[in-house]
């Protein structure tokens, strides 16, 4: 089982590397609607600061939520999915190597991208630790409930807003206290809390998606 | 035991069971909801603090409550589908996702109508306000999630499982108040305490709770009624009983 | 779907035939534990295929109308993925080996969206090399080969049930194959409003 | 691909042969405009194919590897569209016919994508009966058909011979037509690195 | 050729109708990002009023975007737009019609869903007017200029992200200058010019966005 991971986990990694520079995408995302921001409102730095913590988390989450759409997609249509699902191997245990691989291709550089966007923002230095941890932490937690939605939304022809609405709310709560940390940092208030939080809601997602995944792509493929 | 899961299984069973129960939830949510109305509104003494804007608790808490329960109620449906895939179970979540939604928007809506007058501003991010929020957002998705499927099973299916996805909400709009402390004040009804209100007050509240449950069931018996005929409009005993 | 008894041993073939959408697809789909049965229940080796179903699927090589074959991998980086899947161990000379035996020898290292549909084809139909498996379910293998494909799939549908094994497969082309193959007729189908 | 030197004229059924992935998909794409010749050139009617590009579309039909057939459309809806692209007025009576002549009677307000492999592309063959266009051109237009239909098909691909038609397509099937179908064989394949 | 403008437009209806209550999902997924923001930044009503316009600007127009990934996707797998290429209809207009159904589906709902966001985020009444006029016109803009990109990226399997990212730049100016109006009309400022501009960019893009979008649908078929 744990080679079948692994191979699982290099496929994707292999599939990525064929696609080219394709991880840069949500980067390239996440920076282009943070440049909207100050177009469409205001320039102002102290404006800028106030809302740099929110709009890095709000941006990063969008970034995730738009690349997790194709996360299944291909699969499904070529029908490796159902392949999976025909092996031996547990499907959850696959599910999650697939999941990690989209991880490390979308959430670790956006997390790594933040403190540039954050200095341009002008968000103060004290708060870009925090901000790392919170996202490195957060952003695993959006990989795998977005998988869920995937999965879910995986065989129907418009997934793409169908994959937002449902996912959205579950993210709301990483969202609250992953700004909230930084907010807590810039401020002088204690990050321990928020970040512990983000740590529970990571190992409960870690726990429980893997086999909520692995039964919404049993339903979306087989009816 | 068992034969009676089985049995309540049957539409055609179930059809007839759901004909006979619900006149009586009928006439149980008319008589509660009237004497709790006239009750509250007209009977019961005015707030020392907030004089009569607090009557708005009689819809207000009987509509937050109901978000709450049923969604649990199409939770334990979604596993019984999915363990023992009964379709009733199925069509119950289906015909409960609507309401579920309704009351949830009622109780934000009189929630946010109470605001005006008590905190001054009818929406702040507090922690319980914005769990309900979000717990509207789950219905919605839910329901177009079953929209977003031709395929009927298919979609009951995948509804099934979002549903248990999406009860991780409720223990936390349940126990924000606790967890944050905020604006919003913690419950009134707790199975250890007697509430801190005078029973004038608490009564008819209690009333218009059970009275909103009376009206949620029988309205789910009604619309499960048209929804198994529906569902089942091929099948030999609904053509036979169309006739 | 009428009523159907279906008993598939060891050293068999069988065949499924029926027009179109009469439920062939439908039908391979609940042998592989895909689809439940609307009614009726299905056995392997006795026990019911629900409480079985991993022991199964460690028996089963399926091939459906996808074929499971990824664009942007190579043929061998597709094959080495299916073996990971079916837990075997596999070396680049065996991959290669399986690859040369369904004809695309040359074309290991060319990412499969590049080949034509018989050869994205072939390359699914390699795992019948390189994955030794007792039970074969294919829906519509002859799908997009050519002359000399189709010959070879039939030799080797031959050798798999000469070496004990068993088939369940579809298809709507004449099959060369000798009497011993059970034909299982599905049934017309009628229009529904 | 090697020279290749082809007339197609009214009245003639040509036949393309190849193993798989020796470019019968890509000529295709070639004759219907699609791809450009790396070398050569096309003429049709005796004007250069890129000049008469929207002239020659007008007397084509072609049917492909994908059906062309949209899985929320009914069959019905999917066949009104593509009479429209086709710039012909069809009414009710005409799409049903067509659908029933390749039956699909009673599946007409079906959605397509609740229907068989089979069925799907019964929805793309009865553009045949329904557009009606001197040239054809068809890529293995026999998959997933079952017996009643690749004889439809072939009785059909006949009688629009015999009205002065023309028709290119590829297949892999044995092919029960007469002598008078030309057969052209396209080179075998070689790996390449 | 009226007549096969029509038919598709009226297939493009038809597939919406049978895929349910989709056109709502753009709507909600622009309410639950603009929910996201006062969560992630702050809910004090005098911050989200200043940040308003832009806000509601970015989120229509990322939720047009999500949108349009799908627009010729469904079409390219099952082999219409094949057939529309090899259709001696012109391809320009027949994507014109899909592009008017697209816009008719997600733009039209979502100025008029506007001014309900609008007064939620405290937005002055004075700048509702304008803001549903100047959305009115700029979502033509985006369908037009978001359909070319759509097409250029149907082909590759993961077209979501890179199609934002093609796009975005070109969205900038429609954004700058509706977003411009809203906040001038609330300051008492002239609407007139920018909303002038908006139009001049929606005449440009409908007289040339057809062609680039039925050449880039060429390349992507044909490759
Ligand atoms: C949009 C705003 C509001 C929302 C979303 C909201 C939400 C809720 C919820 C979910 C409950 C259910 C508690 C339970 O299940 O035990 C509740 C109860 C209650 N709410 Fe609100 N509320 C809002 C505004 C207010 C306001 C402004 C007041 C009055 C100052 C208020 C007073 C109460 C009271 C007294 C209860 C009863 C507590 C109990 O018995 O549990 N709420 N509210
Ligand atoms: N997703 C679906 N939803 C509803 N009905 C379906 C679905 N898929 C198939 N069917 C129906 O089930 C029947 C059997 O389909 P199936 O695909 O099993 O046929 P088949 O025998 O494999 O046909 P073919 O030879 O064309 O491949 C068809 O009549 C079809 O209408
Ligand atoms: N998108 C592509 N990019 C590069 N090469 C391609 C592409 N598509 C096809 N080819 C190459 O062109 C050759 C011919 O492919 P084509 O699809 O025309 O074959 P075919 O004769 O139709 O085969 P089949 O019988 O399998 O359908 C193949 O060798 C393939 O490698
Ligand atoms: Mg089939
Ligand atoms: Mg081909």
């Amino acid at each position: 089982m744990m080679s079948a991971c692994a191979v699982q986990f290099k496929r994707e990694l292999s599939i990525a590397r064929r696609r080219g520079s394709e991880w840069i995408n949500p980067l390239l995302f996440q920076s282009l609607v943070i440049v909207l921001f100050p177009l469409g409102i205001s320039p102002r730095p102290d404006l800028l600061a106030t809302i740099a913590p929110g709009l890095l988390w709000v941006t990063a989450l969008l970034a995730m939520l738009l690349s997790l759409d194709a996360l299944f997609r291909g699969d499904f249509a070529d029908g490796s999915l159902e392949q999976m699902l025909l092996s031996s191997q547990p499907l959850a245990a696959l599910c999650l190597a697939k999941t990690f691989a989209h991880w490390l291709l979308t959430g670790l550089p956006l997390a790594l991208l933040a403190p540039v966007l954050g200095l341009l923002l002008s968000l103060p230095v004290t708060g870009i630790a925090t901000l790392v941890t919170a996202l490195l932490l957060g952003s695993v937690t959006f990989s795998l409930l977005g998988a869920i939605g995937a999965a879910l939304t995986v065989s129907l022809p418009r997934g793409g807003v169908l994959l937002s609405l449902l996912i959205l709310p579950f993210y709301i709560p990483v969202l609250i206290f992953g700004a909230g940390a930084v907010t807590a940092a810039i401020s002088g208030g204690s990050v321990a809390a928020p970040l512990a939080l983000l740590g529970a809601m990571l190992a409960l997602a870690l726990a429980s998606a893997p086999f909520a995944i692995a039964s919404a792509l049993r339903i979306s493929v087989n009816g | 035991m068992w034969k009676f899961i089985h049995k309540l299984g049957s539409p055609k069973w179930c059809y007839q069971l759901c004909g006979r129960l619900q006149p009586w939830f009928w006439i149980a949510a008319t008589t509660l909801l009237v004497v709790g109305a006239v009750w509250s509104l007209a009977f019961s003494p005015p707030d020392y603090q907030m004089g009569d804007s607090y009557r708005i608790i009689y819809v207000h808490v009987p509509a937050a409550i109901l978000a709450q329960s049923v969604f649990v109620a199409m939770t334990l449906a979604s596993v019984v589908f999915l363990v023992w895939k009964i379709k009733l179970a199925d069509m119950a979540a289906s015909v409960m996702a609507p309401f579920g939604a309704a009351m949830t928007f009622l109780g934000l809506f009189s929630g946010a109508l109470w605001g005006i007058p008590t905190w001054g501003t009818w929406w702040t991010w507090d922690a319980r306000l914005t769990s309900m929020l979000i717990q509207l957002f789950i219905y919605i998705g839910i329901i177009a999630l079953r929209g977003a499927f031709a395929n009927t099973g298919q979609g009951a299916k995948a509804v099934a499982v979002l549903t248990l996805v999406g009860v991780v909400n409720i223990p936390i709009i349940k126990y924000s108040v606790y967890w944050w402390n905020t604006l919003h004040q913690p419950a009134t009804f707790t199975l250890t305490e007697r509430p801190a209100m005078p029973a004038s007050m608490w009564v008819p509240l209690l009333i218009m709770v059970l009275g909103f449950y009376c009206f949620f069931i029988a309205l789910t018996l009604y619309r499960l009624r048209s929804e198994i005929l529906k569902r089942e409009s091929r099948t030999r005993w609904v053509q036979e009983f169309m006739m | 779907m009428e009523d159907l008894d279906l008993v598939v041993e060891d050293g068999e073939i069988l065949r499924i035939e029926g027009p179109n959408g009469s439920g062939k697809t439908s039908l391979l789909k609940i042998l592989t534990g895909q689809l439940s049965p609307t009614s009726g229940q299905l056995e392997w080796h006795g026990r019911s295929l629900t409480k079985a179903l991993r022991d199964y699927l460690e028996t089963l090589l399926f091939i459906g109308h996808a074929p499971g074959v990824t664009a942007s991998l190579t043929a061998k980086e597709n094959l080495g993925w299916s073996a990971a899947l079916a837990d075997i161990r596999v070396d680049d000379d065996a991959v290669e080996h399986a690859l040369a035996n369904v004809g695309l020898y040359g074309f290991e290292d060319v990412t499969a969206g590049q080949l034509s549909a018989g050869q994205q084809r072939r390359i699914a139909l390699a795992r019948l090399e390189l994955i030794p498996r007792p039970l074969w379910i294919l829906d519509e293998p002859f799908t997009a080969l050519d002359r000399a494909g189709v010959g070879w799939l039939q030799e080797r549908i031959l050798a798999h049930r000469a070496a004990g094994g068993a088939i369940v497969l579809t298809t709507h082309h004449e099959f060369a194959l000798d009497e011993r193959v059970r034909t299982v007729q599905l049934g017309v189908v009628h229009g529904c409003a």
